[in-house]
């Protein structure tokens, strides 16, 4: 098979997906050689403005910049991956969506009522173009990451998970955090593939992988919540903090905006 | 009138985030250098506000990939001193072991994979490896080593999520710590490797000036935790004054915000630390230290590449010292009681690029009122700028593509980490 | 140490070379495949309606209805849909590719028990792979069975699965007294409309159900035997029913999920309370007569 | 059935000497109130008054996540795998679990073997241990509070050591091997066994009425009862993990970065996840958790594999997150 020619960019994030694909030392060298790397700024200053098999984007959409860039990969890609939280959802940025205006982050932030960066509503990448593959995670996960590229290289698309960090929890036998200790543990809305290493190291799954789309019963999730004693921004807060831009979860953050007539954030 | 000439490098490659460098030179002036950010902004201020202390540190590590333990510390740190909760002995071990790998990874990252292929003329490590196959690996390896520590003290190589406010959720068994060890033991030549490699790439000059230095004061030892700042000036300051040292001002030449300390721009990072605090190195690392003390001037920011690899040595050995006071007092599971309050904290620690500050004020009932981070990119930028004005001027009559190259080593030189100067306040013109 | 004889390996699949490969629509092909293991071939006995699980390494398997039949299975077709990751990855397969297949598995139809009965095959769509099976064992052993009639429904002459063979049979079929209804749902399929033209009391524009306008059909010692999309039972049935078919005279095949095919894994098990079954082992031919006893089956 | 008596004084000796059957796995604690069955290599690590384990002892027959195959697309080879050794000792399970694997042995031995649950079957040691009901066990209901067989041995403690029951030939090799460490049953022994044994049936709080519940839950086919309990179930699929009886599984396929070698892994699956019940086409015939919840219930509750596919262990009520009570599910359904 003929290498396929690849990109790896990044819009807005941390840059911790892309980081994760270097921390994949091991097999790095291996790995990289299958591929015909033409755009890789994090790591090489070769760059050919050709046509790709594949493109690798990490970051959310947050300013006009990235969608412009966006819909340029878009152009000249085959197949375009979604990598972590951000490109698939917006990410942690995305987390006051429809709560705090842009200006008044600006505002609070840099001290000033102008947009001077051409901010967007952070948002992933699918909220604009068609994305092929999301491979979720805040950041991806190595294992996750090389399969997917694996089955690819392979001709296929990835299975990918479609169901919560709860079943890998039991998986690993771990106890559950929300029963024994009382912990607000998302993970039964949470898309698994991490090995619920929350749970493992005896902590509440925050949701960095985002929720199941289209399944999470989010309601559930609130009421038990509830009923162990988090009151009701926590909560939202919680689930927000990488779910925001997901319907399951805006639906949460109405249910309560109309039980308790307020929200600390208008 | 003197024709204008444009200097621009689109976008700096193998640093992390995005940013582009743009020089106006009129005649022999130069009229304008830029380095400008065009990664969007975040606004992570703003998203904690309301949020309760304890999912704090799970947001604010995500500012960067790359240095997410420190960000992790920092401001675990800033709201452990707000609600005053003093770590044990044992956490503070664990700290100083994951900090310490943190730096390893990053420097590894940033001086084999980033920087290096400027000096042995490669456009990436990839092709680098094609020639030099056994070093790239080892170099891999080290890497991994540093990894090994985000793994096993925080959860994972990026955001891990293990270290939280009062300590660690699950303390790592003897297994484990033996485990980073030995990665460690087999990683001691290649660290040196780096400082010999270093050593030989020369000292290029042409960014030679007076430069401020600013860092943490570690205590006793060389280490990246600190609670005050010492600066090459003589001044000592607590942390909770950093506004002091990082005025974000506006300066004369650029229409940025920059940092500066009593209107001059100031540098962070590995080379300050090492000359500011280099007395309190031991082991190979002090004598490596020693050793090239002629090559590690103020003068020459440039050598941050040098102290860098002097540090990896350094937190080699540091991770085995840890690791071994660790054992020899035996792991305990700990657990501490917060109690939030009404308070200010700042936590500062030394990222692998630099100072980095979080601070947060909180109300009666944990929530954050309004929060503030200080990154260390943002506090080099105005020296960068410096630096490539500098540049700029000595090569004025080398040809555009000699100067770009010159001017993209510097920038790389300090491991700018971009995606988490949140508060440069740069515009994209 | 207590050692244990060796057993075969349920789940191991045998490699069978693909030796051809016929599109028949965009997301359709036939698969004609051998076994490379002579051993295998005298072992694989089967009956129409049994089905193999069919693998692609790196990717998994899929059951497959083996859509024909001869007494010598040295080949075996498979008429298999493009829908998801194996189905794919089967289809990016060149002759001369391996597939690895394990079955048979399933009851099948009962053709023993049906003999000297009258068939109506009733088919929509892909139901018509494991019909053929029937169909071909019909045809094959002409003199056990009395009437046989096919309703065929599918979307448009383009989506019609083996057309050249329903086709000949459509017009040359009285000469081996099989009856071949077609029914098509396109209204603008002008070659449809030719065949109209051309055998108009054989077939018919509409769902496969409208067929039933275009013949007598007796349940006198008659046996139906229906395969298509779950939501064509329904319909079917109820026009069977109305014709006085008894429940245990029909004949359907199931489709669920299955990763084992042998009753291991779960999957496909239907039904509540009293009555709870395998599609896979049980199945996945039932009768109507199941089907009410087991809710949930169709 | 042959009975024996273990003095408490030789039980370190007896523990030790299992040694030689492979590796001893028995309740390790995990948590605050979680057990594990974990490997073990003295007996003050175990604590054999747990409850229940989180996950049943099916784990040793069937590995939660295990590969099964190798495959070597080049050479056309699929190479089968064992991953582990199968020569085990599972040391302290309950009446409840060994029936449970009663169940699991005709699902995965009769018609068609299972060859990697047969090899760890026929090679593990069960080791059964009385328990103590909690709130949550209804084995009693279930007829699965004492095994009369299934296992090797059968440990029941009495005032000074055990009571032992030997249940197999392989419990009977392993007794004989030990002569020295048993003793004959006196007669205060076996009034002991009867004295305790009924003293335990009374221990039982919980009780559910089994009469005609195969037809309650066709009955309930339309009842409200599964929406009402479909809105509070998070579709986790956490009860069917920890169900000793459950033993849907999925399986996928991986390559190696090599493109030409990979495996096959199985891995425990759960009908109340989406994919579950999801066909070709997008058609899912178990679309919401109405039909998942429905669906589990009426699998626990069925004859399938002729006996009652659930045992009473009370797990998946202990381990909902969303705390919803088996036995209150199915009191609904029978209208008590
Ligand atoms: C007894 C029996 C006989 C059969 N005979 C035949 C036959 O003769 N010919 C034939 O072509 N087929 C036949 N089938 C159907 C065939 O088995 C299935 O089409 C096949 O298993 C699909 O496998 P796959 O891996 O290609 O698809 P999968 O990847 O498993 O996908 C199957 C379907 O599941 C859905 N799906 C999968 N993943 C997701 C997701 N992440 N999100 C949403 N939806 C998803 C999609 O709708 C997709 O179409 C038979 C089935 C049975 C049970
Ligand atoms: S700890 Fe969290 S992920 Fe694990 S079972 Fe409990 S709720 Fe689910
Ligand atoms: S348990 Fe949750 S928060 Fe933790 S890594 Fe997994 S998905 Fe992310
Ligand atoms: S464990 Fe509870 S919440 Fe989870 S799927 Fe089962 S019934 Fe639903």
């Amino acid at each position: 098979m003929e290498r396929p020619k690849i990109g790896v960019f990044s819009l807005t994030g941390c840059g911790g997906d892309q980081l994760m694909i270097l921390n994949l030392e091991d097999v790095l060298l291996d790995l990289l050689s299958y591929f015909d790397i033409k755009d890789f700024q994090e790591i090489s200053s070769f760059k050919e403005d050709s046509d790709l098999d594949i493109a690798f984007v990490e970051g959310s959409v947050s300013t006009k910049q990235d969608l412009r860039k966006l819909k340029e990969i878009r152009a000249r890609c085959k197949m375009l991956i979604a990598i972590g939280n951000c490109a698939i959802s917006g990410g942690i940025q995305a987390m006051k969506n429809g709560q705090m205006e842009i200006l008044e982050r600006m505002k609070r932030v840099y001290g000033i009522e102008e947009d001077i960066y051409g901010v967007l509503e952070p948002k992933g990448l699918s909220a604009y173009v068609k994305v092929d593959l999301e491979i979720p995670g805040c950041p991806i996960e190595k294992e996750e990451t090389l399969r997917a590229i694996t089955s690819i290289l392979h001709g296929d698309m990835p299975d990918q998970f479609d169901y919560p960090v709860c079943v890998e929890c039991k998986l690993k036998e771990y106890p559950c955090v929300l029963i024994e200790k009382n912990l607000p543990c998302l993970g039964p809305i949470i898309v698994a593939g991490c090995g619920a290493r929350c749970p493992g190291l005896g902590l509440p799954c925050i949701g960095c992988r985002g929720p199941i789309k289209e399944e999470a019963n989010a309601a559930a999730e609130l009421e038990v919540l509830l009923s162990k004693g988090y009151d009701e921004e926590h909560i939202v807060n919680l689930m927000r903090i990488f779910c925001a831009n997901f319907g399951e979860i805006k639906k949460i953050t109405e249910i309560i905006r109309r039980r308790s007539g307020k929200g600390r954030q208008e | 009138m003197n024709r204008e000439r444009r200097i621009e490098i689109a976008e700096i490659t193998r640093v992390e985030g995005h940013g582009r460098v743009e020089v106006i030179i009129e005649g022999n002036r130069i009229r304008d250098v830029k380095m400008a950010i065009f990664e969007g902004p975040r606004f992570f201020e703003a998203l904690v506000e309301g949020v309760r202390y304890d999912i704090v540190p799970d947001i604010m590590r995500r500012i960067c990939g790359i240095c997410t333990a420190s960000h992790s510390l920092a401001s675990i740190r800033a709201i452990e001193k707000a609600f005053n909760i003093i770590p044990t002995k044992q956490t503070e071990l664990l700290r100083d072991l994951l900090i310490h790998g943190e730096v390893i990874e990053s420097h590894a990252l940033h001086l084999f994979m980033l920087a290096l292929p400027d000096y042995l003329g490669f456009p990436d490590v990839i092709r680098m490896a094609r020639k030099h196959p056994e070093m790239v690996k080892a170099a891999l390896m080290l890497k991994k080593a540093g990894n090994l520590v985000h793994n096993i003290v925080s959860g994972r190589e990026v955001h891990g999520m293990n270290d939280m406010i009062g300590g660690f959720s699950k303390v790592p068994n003897e297994e484990e710590l033996l485990k980073i060890r030995k990665a460690m033991e087999e990683s001691k030549r290649t660290a040196q490797l780096a400082v010999d490699l270093f050593v030989r790439a020369g000292t290029p000059k042409f960014v030679e000036s007076e430069n401020i230095l600013m860092a943490l004061d570690p205590g006793e030892k060389f280490g990246y935790i600190g609670d005050y700042v010492t600066i090459s000036t003589g001044d000592y300051y607590p942390v909770e004054e950093y506004e002091k040292l990082t005025n974000e001002k506006s300066v004369d030449y650029s229409h940025a915000r920059l940092s500066t300390y009593r209107g001059s721009p100031f540098m962070v990072g590995a080379l300050s630390r090492l000359l500011l605090n280099g007395k309190k190195l031991s082991g190979t690392a002090r004598e490596l230290f020693k050793e090239q003390k002629d090559l590690l001037t103020h003068r020459n920011s440039l050598m941050n590449n040098l102290a860098q690899s002097i540090e990896i040595v350094h937190c080699v050995e540091r991770c085995i010292e840890d690791i071994d006071a660790l054992l020899s007092t035996g792991l305990v599971d700990e657990v501490v009681e917060i109690e939030p309050r009404a308070r200010r904290g700042v936590g500062a620690v030394e990222a692998p690029r630099g100072v980095l500050y979080h601070d947060y004020t909180f109300d009666e009932d944990g929530r954050v009122v309004k929060a503030n981070v200080i990154t260390p990119t943002a506090q080099n930028m105005a020296n960068i700028e410096k630096d490539l004005r500098i540049a700029t001027q000595r090569l004025i009559n080398q040809p555009d593509e000699k100067i770009k190259r010159v001017l993209e080593q510097i920038v790389r030189a300090y491991d700018p980490c971009i995606s988490c100067s949140v508060h440069l306040m740069r515009i994209k013109s | 140490m207590v050692r244990v004889e060796v057993i075969d390996n349920v789940l191991a699949p045998s490699p069978s070379r693909i030796i051809k490969i016929e599109k028949m629509t965009e997301i359709e092909r036939l698969f004609h495949v051998k076994f490379l293991s002579r051993d295998l071939v005298e072992r694989f006995v089967y009956r129409p309606g049994q089905f193999v699980e069919v693998g692609v390494t790196g990717v998994g398997e899929a059951p497959i209805s083996i859509c024909s039949w001869r007494e010598e299975p040295e080949i075996l077709e498979l008429c298999i849909r493009r829908v998801g990751r194996v189905t794919n990855a089967i289809h990016r397969l060149k002759e001369g590719d391996l597939l690895w297949i394990r079955g048979p598995y399933g009851n099948g139809f009962p053709m023993e028990e049906m003999e000297g009965s009258n068939l109506l095959l009733i088919a929509g769509g892909l139901g018509v792979a494991p019909l053929r099976a029937v169909l071909q064992y019909a045809l094959k052993n002409r003199e056990r069975y009395g009437e046989i009639t096919v309703f065929y429904g599918f979307k448009s002459y383009e989506l019609m699965l083996f057309r050249e063979e329903f086709l000949y049979l459509f017009r040359e079929g009285d000469e081996q007294k099989l009856r071949l209804y077609l029914s098509y749902e396109d209204q603008n399929d002008e070659k449809c409309k030719r065949l109209a033209e051309e055998r108009g009391e054989r077939i018919v524009q509409g769902v496969v159900t409208k067929l039933f306008e275009k013949t007598e059909i007796s349940p006198e010692n008659t046996y139906a035997i229906i395969c298509g999309p779950p939501i064509m039972y329904k319909f079917v049935v109820k026009e069977l029913i109305k014709r006085n078919f008894k429940p245990w005279q029909i004949y359907l095949t199931l489709e669920r999920r299955m990763r084992c095919g042998i009753g291991k894994c779960g999957h496909c098990i239907v039904g509540e309370g009293n009555s709870i079954k395998y599609v896979c082992k049980d199945g996945p031919v039932f009768t109507y007569w199941d089907a009410l006893n087991t809710k949930g089956m169709i | 059935m042959m009975y024996l008596k273990l003095p408490r004084e030789d039980f370190d000796a007896f523990f030790k000497n299992l040694q030689e059957y492979g590796k001893i796995y028995g309740p390790v604690k995990a948590g605050s109130s979680a057990y594990n069955f974990k490997e073990v290599t003295t007996l003050d690590e175990m604590d054999l008054s747990y409850n229940r384990t989180i996950v049943p002892p099916k784990k040793f027959f069937v590995g939660l996540k295990e590969k099964i195959f190798e495959f070597d697309e080049k050479r056309a080879e699929f190479r089968e795998v064992i991953e582990d050794d199968p020569r085990k000792v599972i040391f302290g399970i309950h009446s409840c679990d060994i029936h449970a694997l009663k169940l699991l042995d005709k699902i995965y031995l009769e018609d068609m073997a299972d060859k990697y649950y047969l090899e760890r079957r026929r090679n593990a040691i069960l080791i059964g241990i009385d328990c103590h009901p909690d709130e949550h066990c209804f084995c009693k209901s279930m007829g699965t509070s004492y095994a009369t067989d299934g296992f090797d041995l059968f440990l029941h403690e009495i005032s000074d050591g055990f009571f032992v029951r030997v249940g197999s030939m392989k419990g009977h090799e392993i007794v004989a091997k030990n002569k020295g460490l048993f003793d004959p049953v006196g007669s205060e022994d076996i009034e002991e066994f009867k004295r305790s044994q009924k003293k335990r049936l009374d221990e039982f709080k919980l009780e559910l009425n089994l009469s005609g519940l195969q037809d309650m839950l066709e009955l309930a086919h339309n009842s409200q009862i599964w929406d009402e309990y479909a809105e509070k179930c998070l579709g986790c699929g956490t009860c069917n993990l920890v169900c000793p009886t459950c033993r849907c599984y999925d399986v996928i396929d991986f390559v190696n970065l090599d493109i030409t070698t990979g495996e096959r892994v199985r891995r425990w699956d759960s009908c109340m996840l989406r994919r579950h019940g999801l066909v070709a086409g997008g058609l899912n015939f178990r679309p919401t958790r109405v039909e998942r919840l429905r669906n589990r219930f009426n699998c626990k509750g069925s004859l399938l594999e002729g006996m009652l596919n659930c045992v009473g262990c009370g797990r998946c009520t202990v381990y909902c997150p969303a705390g919803i009570d088996y036995v209150e599910v199915l009191r609904k359904i029978a209208g008590d």
